[in-house]
């Protein structure tokens, strides 16, 4: 070929403590500037944005106090000093958008139209939860209001995503789609994949990877060579962005610039929020495995609700008062939704069989459940007996 | 006048015509638009419906079968081509985990298909003639079909495609330019769940499917001359199995073979003779035996994968074993 | 003096003994180092055998199964822990295409291990429940063990690490705590292959391996108290099979019943199914049964993921049925 | 956090013909300046890459003759207009050095030490072949000359290789891996998986990306949305090089200052070689998805031999009668080998059930082959017939 080889050299890595954005300890965080979409928000957007991160912390403490009460049925995760990531971004979409939330992105589903009653169920395994108990906390989904349950199986919502925006872009519906991804998903194999064909495609799909530090125990360091997880955007031709994930603010603008992009047939990108996992994996979790400072250095600086209601007091001359009342408004809310919750009844055996496929409506019982016996019948020999060949 | 397809023919023509009859159906697969596909099974689909319903994909087995769900809980009812069925297995996790329980755990819709050359007879090696059936047996939520015949071919692809459920479809490549039929007239739908009686006979029962369908027949015709009646019965559909045709067939002649071409250990025989004893143990003349790959990798040599595959001589033997009893 | 141990504990204690004997072993996954694993199986090991020897990986199923082959090539023997065994199905690619046919296509040695936590009864729901093992029943190259005591758990994965060729090594969850052992002294080996008879008796066989084998005891309990005598044969291995053993019990009992927590439908139940009727088929008294889930994802809430295993009282009325016969 | 989120943006595409590097018909190939290790060739060294690409390219030609007298068992894939990338690279490694082959890297596996005639017996099914009559094509290896057998799913060898590369790290030994993956195969998930797995364990690894413009039919914009697959570096945090595919120096060069950053502790680097596939994905494919002009373009200005005869005749001064000599050995060799292959007798049925495991060392055959009855004997029932209970 014509030029010489021309050598690309991936990103350096700049010593850090590990899971923490290099530099975090350096300064305190600052604010990122008011962009195109947040300078346009209303003083009641604004709350909005507010109440849906207060909603998400008082509704996942309430949930503790359930776990520990054994309530709660299996683990329970939090994404406390996460709530901007997930509110914030889900905050860029419209009605119609549809979002795949992840297990930290309770906050996300919330803005989607999710309720405290579904969730309480859900945790609960309450027979009239969402999933009528079939499948555990916030594993579940309404295409309606927008939001598409999960699986365990980290990565495979990227393709499954990726399809739902590619049946936008067959249909020429201005609908985006809005994929969660955590620092440790991006190694598998699904991501990859799934990532790659919608890039190709070029359909309207924005893949946020919500960087927290962690992979369970697992710090960055040991999940990902480089430095910056948009810098894996360059791997499939797509627009890599990044913002601080604890700036509810500047998640919005980073998120809605994607978003609105994609709708306008700019195809996909990779929004890397900087954030962090102040509790461990899920409840059981000790986190033992913590650099020693770390948790505390971010509760105490840098805490997204915090700094909101910081920016709301002085930038944006919100009173007191009217947070309070917020607050007040929604821990009634959580209050009334967990009484109703414990209420529900717990789901009945037999609905088990139900809904494995739309033909048959439903599986058959086994024959020693309930007097079933068909299948092992006292079988009558017939006449043939002995006699080989047949009637 | 209709005159004979082949079964590869039968196949595109089912996708055609479904492709035709619903602007939801769309293609995804490696190679199928210009290429029409490594065995050229959507050959001139791309030029009939364009780039938006008959897409090449990356080399990405979970990335499109992963895409084609999501496709489908939004009412888009995609057929996946894996360019050899082996290839599934790099899309087992999405299938097994997300795509097989959508409907249970979240009721999301997932009317998809996926399907894909299978199976050996062909010098494929190990990699080219697999036939994973067996391996998604255990997966509620999943149906799976294995055609013998171009007709059989055609409506099930049909059925698949209308489904509301995720169809794994397996079309044998041994059968895909060997096998030749005339369609019936008309919109013609196989049932998934019906086996077919390919030939009816009245002292043993050979159960099979796909291509050893025909090392069957070829097995009962070389019988018939010995004056044994063999009855081959067709499965068609592996999930689910059709219970009544195989007690039916099992209580007429009290003696049971079951032939596949996945290997013996682990392959879907297994499960036909459990049900089989569970349901007509007293009808049982003689022990119901199996006659499979021998349970090694298929190699590839032609000496080596025709000693591994089941063939005629062996089921005339097993079944003049059963007649002994 | 050696005092009780959990299940837990004693596949902890076979992995130290074994990378203290032989300094190719060396463990990879996802959380096993500093925080010891998902259940705390590895605890402490990081600390003993350092950084390169208990390797926490990124979360790549197939990237670090896939890794541990390589590696098993040049002489090492890994052992790679699946946070959940529910994974194991993103590296179905390389443990069944790659791994599995390492030694019959290249004659190169793959000796490794997969394991991880199997396994319901513990309200996981349908993605930390799963037994994957039947999907990997027909995959010649691979071998499978899934134990059910603490003694087995040691010996069966001291016999897998030492193995040749790759074992897949299933731990049941709900066991790891509930059920202790003491260990024999020295160097404690539990030949692959073999079964174990759990309990003796004359009038019915109950079949099965990993948690269901403490079903099928309490329902012998329960039986005897009525006067029938149970027989339980803990498979331990479920490839290769201990086709001696179960043919023994068969010819002893003469009245079968199959039971595990896999679906009932392209469980390992079918396989056993065929085997005894083929070679102990004028032994029968009665059908061979089989107690095992409903075919459907298992859900997470108590009463239905009850309502979906297998319990005590459905084996018990299931060897009634038999005795009945 | 202190400064505003960064924008980093993935490459652009610049407007080219399907497959066809860019610019590639703006201006005839040159040649990449000498480099620091090929400077440092002996004449007989840059004879011996001579006389492997002339190798791999008759020994192909060979088989194509086989071929189309149905002697050869199954398809036959070319490497026709790529001999200088497998060969460039291949010869960048050690003797204790391990490579993985691609299905066009015949030449790598020839500098390795594979033979003709293994290569002919393998194609042929032969009993006496490599595996026996197990895998088809270049499909087998040797750990002892340092090439590992791929399998047919693309991507599975890079955590594989990853796998040797990581018991060198462990070991301390100073060999290095190569693995080769296709423009296709880049997007698996176990190409990412297994080099993201590498490079985070830093082992000493070099993955190649052979460029070749195609995948099967599917040309490189339909596989990946960005330019250059050396971009996908950055998704790993490891340096990505370009080379000249077609320049058997270049070519060398480019691998060789990765094998031995590799070597002395560096950790992986992806190389992408640009060079073209000229024939079809296999014999059977008659390439009519190729732009018109494009194959003819290649075959006149870009093969890569003729590219280095013109140089070792003019910048190295070989003279012609040198080369002539060595293809005429070749030429011999390759008859030899073929009539010593066609002599070779197929395997023998039974050797099927051989191996698949350590232990048992050999399957059991089917009751029903070779009067083997054993599972089926008739059974004589026990005394205790009809009588229920045991002995
Ligand atoms: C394929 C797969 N492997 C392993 C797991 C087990 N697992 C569940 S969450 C988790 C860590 C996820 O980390 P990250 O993606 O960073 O999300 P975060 O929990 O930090 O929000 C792991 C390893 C899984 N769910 N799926
Ligand atoms: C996982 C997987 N999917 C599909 C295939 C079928 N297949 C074989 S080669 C090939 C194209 C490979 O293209 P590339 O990686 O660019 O390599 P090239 O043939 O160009 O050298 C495909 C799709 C495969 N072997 N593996
Ligand atoms: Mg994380
Ligand atoms: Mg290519």
């Amino acid at each position: 070929m014509a030029k010489p080889p021309k050598r690309t050299t991936g990103p350096r890595r700049s010593a850090r403590t590990d899971g923490v954005p290099p530099g975090i300890f350096a300064r305190l965080p600052q604010n990122t500037p008011l962009g195109r979409w947040s300078k346009a928000l209303t003083d009641a957007q604004r709350l909005e944005l507010y109440s849906w991160m207060r909603m998400t912390r008082t509704l996942e403490e309430r949930l503790v106090a359930l776990y520990k009460q054994t309530k709660v049925v299996g683990g329970l995760f939090r994404s406390l000093g996460q709530e901007a990531d997930a509110v914030g971004s889900a905050y860029a979409l419209r009605p119609r958008d549809i979002l795949s939330p992840l297990i930290r992105n309770m906050g996300s589903m919330l803005v989607k139209g999710a309720t405290p009653l579904e969730i309480l169920r859900q945790y609960m395994a309450k027979g009239d939860s969402p999933t009528r108990g079939r499948e555990l906390n916030i594993h579940f989904g309404d295409l309606e209001r927008g939001f598409v349950g999960q699986i365990s199986h980290l990565g495979d919502m990227v393709p499954v995503m990726a399809g739902v925006a590619l049946s936008f872009k067959l249909r020429n519906e201005p609908r985006v789609v809005l994929v969660y991804v955590g620092d440790g998903a991006t190694s598998t194999g699904a991501f990859h994949e799934g990532l790659n064909f919608a890039a190709v495609n070029q359909v309207p799909l924005v893949c946020i990877v919500e960087n927290n530090g962690y992979a369970y125990s697992t710090p960055n360091r040991k999940q990902f060579a480089g430095e910056w997880f948009s810098d894996k955007a360059a791997a499939y031709g797509i627009p890599g962005v990044r913002a601080d994930g604890n700036d509810v603010l500047a998640v919005y603008d980073a998120t809605k610039d994607a978003v609105e992009r994609a709708r306008s047939g700019g195809g996909v990108t990779l929004v890397e929020l900087v954030t962090y996992r102040r509790k461990g994996h899920a409840e059981h979790d000790n986190q033992s495995y913590i650099p020693p400072g770390e948790l505390e250095w971010w509760a105490a600086n840098n805490d997204p609700i915090d700094r909101y209601v910081e920016r709301l007091t002085t930038e944006f001359k919100v009173r007191p008062a009217e947070l309070a009342a917020i607050d007040a408004r929604i821990a009634a809310a959580v209050d009334a939704a967990t009484d109703e919750a414990e209420r529900s009844p717990m789901p009945e055996g037999p609905d088990a069989l139900v809904g494995v496929y739309a033909d048959p409506p439903v599986m058959p019982a086994e024959w020693y459940r309930e007097g079933v016996t068909k299948a092992v019948d006292r079988h009558e020999r017939p006449a043939s007996w002995g006699t080989s060949g047949g009637e | 006048m209709a005159s004979e397809i082949t079964y590869l023919e039968a196949i595109r023509e089912a996708l055609d015509e479904e492709m035709q009859r619903d602007p939801n159906v769309f293609l995804m697969g490696e190679d199928i638009g210009a290429y029409g596909g490594a065995f050229k099974v959507t050959d001139g689909l791309l030029a009939k419906y364009g780039e938006s319903r008959v897409i090449d994909t990356p080399i990405s087995e979970a990335g499109f079968v992963g895409a084609a769900a999501g496709a489908a809980h939004m009412g888009m009812r995609p057929v996946c081509e894996l360019q050899f069925i082996d290839f599934i297995s790099c899309a087992y996790d999405i299938l097994t985990n997300y795509v097989a329980t959508a409907r249970y755990r979240a009721f999301l819709p997932c009317p998809m298909v996926v399907r894909g050359p299978s199976g050996g007879y062909v010098r494929g090696g190990p990699f080219h003639s697999q036939n994973p059936e067996a391996a998604f047996l255990h997966t509620p939520g999943l149906k799976i079909v294995y055609p013998s015949t171009a007709e059989d071919a055609k409506g099930l692809m049909k059925a698949a495609i209308r489904d509301d459920d995720c169809v794994l479809f397996f079309e044998h490549k041994y059968l895909y330019r060997r096998v030749k039929g005339v369609m019936p007239a008309g919109d013609h739908v196989v049932p998934i769940g019906k086996a077919r009686i390919a030939r009816a006979g009245t002292d043993v029962s050979i159960i099979t499917y796909a291509a050893t369908v025909y090392k069957a027949l070829e097995a009962a015709e070389q019988l018939a001359a010995e004056g044994v009646s063999v009855e081959v019965l067709d499965l068609r559909s592996l999930l689910p199995l059709d219970d009544e045709a195989i007690q039916a067939t099992v209580k007429k002649t009290h003696r049971v073979l079951l032939l596949h071409e996945d290997t013996r250990t682990g392959g879907i025989a297994g499960e036909l003779s459990a049900r089989i004893n569970e349901t007509c143990f007293a009808w049982l003349d003689a022990p119901v035996l199996r006659v499979a790959a021998a349970d090694v990798p298929l190699p590839y040599a032609p000496p080596l994968e025709d000693y591994v595959l089941p063939q005629t001589a062996d089921v005339v033997k097993a079944v003049k074993h059963l007649i002994a009893w």
